[in-house]
């Protein structure tokens, strides 16, 4: 395992102590339980918005804690779901008297340990919404499984939803938002190669020379089939393909598109997935009025993408264009 | 069979000595299925537990149960921090103010751990998950004890059918947990969180075999 | 070799198309030359910066045209300078008659590359002035030799002489803090895996399962030496030391610290690299005032990171704390 | 010796084709010791060389050679591509308005190439370049000349030198171009500038016997 980390022990601590000296304009760090918070928080009469999960995702979450966005995320080990006490934390950290909303993406850890932390909270007064989000086409949804995970939409209504909370929503109206963010959104990824968790020590999977796997997530699970690689025109088409069939989208319609890297992949190859994006939506006759070229929610050093589209209204466009200052996405201000 | 509180402790550091040392198994095992974590998981909650203990250590069954319950919620994380977390602080509720217990007590407790488990988890039987080895662990043990068996026998019985049980996640589909992700892909694969309870009930029937 | 590409002949102009197709509002892309060009260029009476060189360093050129940094850039083919055709092409697209700053990397290929192109500029009477960076220090610099590369202060010194150039400076007065900027910054960079060029098909170099490159530059080029892993403060303290001893770096300086990833490292790591810089540099009683930590300057998906220093004065300062707005970096607006 | 515009449209055609079968060579050389790409840039010019000499099919030698160097220059980048570019470019100028040639103007269009190398790249014999195959060609095919050999010997004597010239990079240590970062670790190898000139060096030769 090559990585430039001081010990799998140390990884988490050792990025928010970065994270804390980098950032001490935007945010504060809290060990013990480990928390990300929004340096002015709690701001009086404005929605608390948190979010967290397992580390290996950066810049999510923490990277969104900032004006416009997160008020806090809770980080916990890596790809493991964090602890209630972090989120009851945060959650006391950013309630400015006017509830606080908890986005979590739809893993069984994840909603077990927010579940928990929902209880605390209320036992200590504080009003709390969730929103899971469950974009993961690659995923089959059903009432009786654990449904689809949560992916590249978490990062979309993230900054969306913080927008509304700016601008003063009510809880009520924030958890509705982030609710047709989630609803509105699909997701599906691809891995070249496997990443490794810092503890393992060696990669989660291994894929030969030649192949690829469709349908991955972001904790390095192995994803739904190997294939033999494609080009990327193919590769865009085989995530581009069940998205636009699930929601259903439709010609006519405005997307947010939102093309992101896995943590190892650079983004002369995201640009690349880009235009073959551009090129299929052409085709479908869906407009992108907006879009996210980047490297946001990670799976450590998987050297993949993931394809997310969110269907626009006013609404959200507009609450994606509002101002945002974090250390990831910063623009309005 | 009675049982002491301090054979309690032994217990949670058995189980604690025993999950350190599988845990790069159970890393592997959950690598197959799940994301690689399970190991590292357990052994980071059940450390910080070992750290908790001194404090507890002339307390009653109940409050060592419970603490490490909450100290698993608060340090494990993951799928399996709330459920284990919630499996012992069930059982430590069951079992408050006790500074003894016999072989009745322990299903009771063991049936309020995996109410909880199930209550927090929301997954049946057949679903490929540790509640695959600990509900028909529990079935032999009381079936076992119905028939007139001692308990030392009925306890090794309980722990055949934990073994068995754990065997049986392998041709499982998983539609709970990380493993669900796979669908297909899931079968074959011996589950991970199965796998961590047998250790707890190997640990379990060992301590209660030193008992004289 | 496993990218997301269509072929190793189309990597660049993909890439284009897929930036042509995110960053409407920003800048167009020309092909044959190709060239990327802000958006309005040219800016009557305001100097013009270029900047330019192999493709495979993403962001960087491209990313970073927009306001408040280049006018335009240039990619050659993957790790290869552009051709003359295309900064003489840019050099006109962007020159509003105050004249063009040309910003070059110290490689005898773009070095003589953009020589070439401001002959022709000049012929055709417009007024060019050039900047080499040769910040890297793993190299070492004589009259007799190629001299130091150019990597990580190309970033920093595009964003504050774009600063400077859109407030109105003269080009010569751009030129003067351009050269301010590069001969108070130093870098230094590793490698934990190689790169694979996409031409060639396969990794340049290879490294054993438990070794790094130290003093590597963004070309793949194998380093001055080969080393054992270690843990990242020993990596933070190899490429810190010798850029502090270099210039030197002194006890109550004031420096810009700039933690930058190869492309396959992910942002987890650079964090905890930046940590380790932090308590480094404390040590020594220099205050990081602004800092940057991300991959900006990339090598395809070479595993890795740089450490950058430039040291800051009031004007160094306030320029780079102007607004940009830039696919890559944005901030102030 | 009579060269006419043609033989030199062959030779170029010659050594487009002779790069492009050599281009992998050419970029493993320069993996070890640069960037991995000195047969793609070469391979990448010569091949838009090539769909522009019809346009220069019945020119005089110098337009041949000033558009191969032109072209050279606005398709190559990198160092090689306005190294060979002036060097091709000084040659045509060397050559201009001629449609035939002898073998002494065909040194003055190599030493002229080879100053517009050295012009450009500021590198001289010794810091392992391209120049360390030229240079050394030259010099034996002027030598040759002079002591009265034919002038297919003597061009003969040039590519031997060429290729001992390529040969004694090997133990160079860089000082110019990007292997020059290497430091002490650029000894041993073989520069794939020498060797890429040293391809166009045989297929000149190879031009030039096939004349009767
Ligand atoms: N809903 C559930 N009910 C019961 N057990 C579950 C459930 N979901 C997951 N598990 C158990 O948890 C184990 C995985 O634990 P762990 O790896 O620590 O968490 P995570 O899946 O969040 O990484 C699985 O092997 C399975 O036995
Ligand atoms: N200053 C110089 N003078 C002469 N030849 C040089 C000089 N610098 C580099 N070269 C030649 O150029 C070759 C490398 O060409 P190429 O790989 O195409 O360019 P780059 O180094 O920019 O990638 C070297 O092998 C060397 O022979
Ligand atoms: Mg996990
Ligand atoms: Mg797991
Ligand atoms: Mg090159
Ligand atoms: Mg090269």
């Amino acid at each position: 395992m090559k990585k430039l980390i001081n010990s799998p022990e140390g990884v988490v601590k050792d990025a928010l102590a970065g994270m804390a000296a980098a950032h001490a304009d935007l945010l504060r760090v809290d060990y013990d339980p480990d928390i990300i918070v929004r340096v002015g928080a709690p701001i009086k009469g404005k929605v608390g918005v948190i979010s967290g999960g397992g580390s290996g995702h950066e810049p999510m979450h923490g990277g969104f804690v900032g004006l416009g966005m997160l008020d806090a995320a809770c980080p916990g080990a890596v790809f493991t779901s964090p602890v209630p006490d972090q989120m009851l934390a945060a959650t006391k950290a950013v309630d400015g008297g006017a509830g606080v909303l908890h986005i979590v993406k739809n893993y069984t850890g994840d909603v077990m340990n927010f579940e928990m932390a929902a209880e605390l909270a209320a036992a200590e007064g504080i009003e709390v919404a969730v929103v899971v989000t469950n974009d993961d086409v690659a995923v089959q949804d059903s009432l009786y499984t654990a449904g689809r995970r949560g992916v590249g939409v978490t990062v979309l209504l993230e900054k969306i939803v913080g927008a509304a909370a700016e601008r003063g929503d009510s809880l009520l109206e924030v958890k509705r938002i982030a609710e047709k963010v989630n609803s509105h959104g699909r997701s599906m990824g691809m891995a070249l190669t496997s990443c490794t968790v810092p503890h393992a020590g060696k990669p989660t999977f291994e894929l030969g020379e030649n192949e690829m796997e469709i349908g991955i997530g972001i904790h390095g699970e192995p994803g739904r089939k190997r294939m033999d690689i494609q080009d990327a025109a193919s590769i865009t088409e085989l995530l581009a393909t069940p998205i636009l069939d699930d929601l259903p989208f439709q010609s006519g319609d405005q997307v947010l598109a939102f093309v992101n890297g896995l943590g190892g992949t650079p983004q002369i190859e995201l640009y690349i997935v880009y235009s073959e994006l551009a090129k299929i939506l052409e085709q479908r006759g869906i407009t992108i009025s907006r879009n996210l070229v980047g490297s946001y929610i990670t799976s450590l050093e998987m050297a993949g993408c993931s394809i997310t589209l969110v269907k626009l209204d006013d609404e959200l466009t507009q609450l994606w264009d509002a101002p945002v200052q974090t250390p990831a996405l910063r623009w309005g201000m | 069979m009675q049982i002491a509180a301090d054979t309690v402790i032994r217990f949670i550091e058995g189980v604690a000595a025993r999950l350190k040392q599988h845990r790069d198994e159970l890393t592997q095992l959950d690598s197959a299925i799940g994301d690689a974590d399970h190991g590292a998981n357990l052994d980071r909650g059940f450390t910080a537990v070992l750290a908790k203990l001194p404090s507890v250590a002339d307390k009653d069954i109940g409050t060592i149960l419970k603490t490490t319950g909450m100290t698993l919620v608060s340090t494990v994380g993951g799928a399996s921090g709330p459920l284990y977390g919630t499996a012992y602080m069930r059982a430590g509720t069951a079992l408050v103010d006790r500074f003894e217990m016999n072989e009745h007590d322990l299903v009771l407790a063991l049936e309020a751990a995996l109410e909880g488990i199930q209550a927090r988890g929301k997954a049946k039987r057949g679903e490929k998950t540790m509640i695959d080895a600990i509900a028909p662990g529990i079935d032999a043990l009381k079936a076992a004890l119905a028939a007139g068996s001692e308990p030392r026998e009925a306890i090794r019985l309980g722990l055949a059918a934990v073994e068995g049980g754990v065997q049986d996640t392998i041709p499982l589909l998983a539609t709970k947990g990380r493993a669900s992700y796979l669908g297909e892909r899931s079968i074959g694969h011996q589950d991970p969180g199965a796998t961590s309870a047998l250790f707890m009930a190997q640990v379990l029937v060992e301590t209660l075999d030193t008992l004289s």
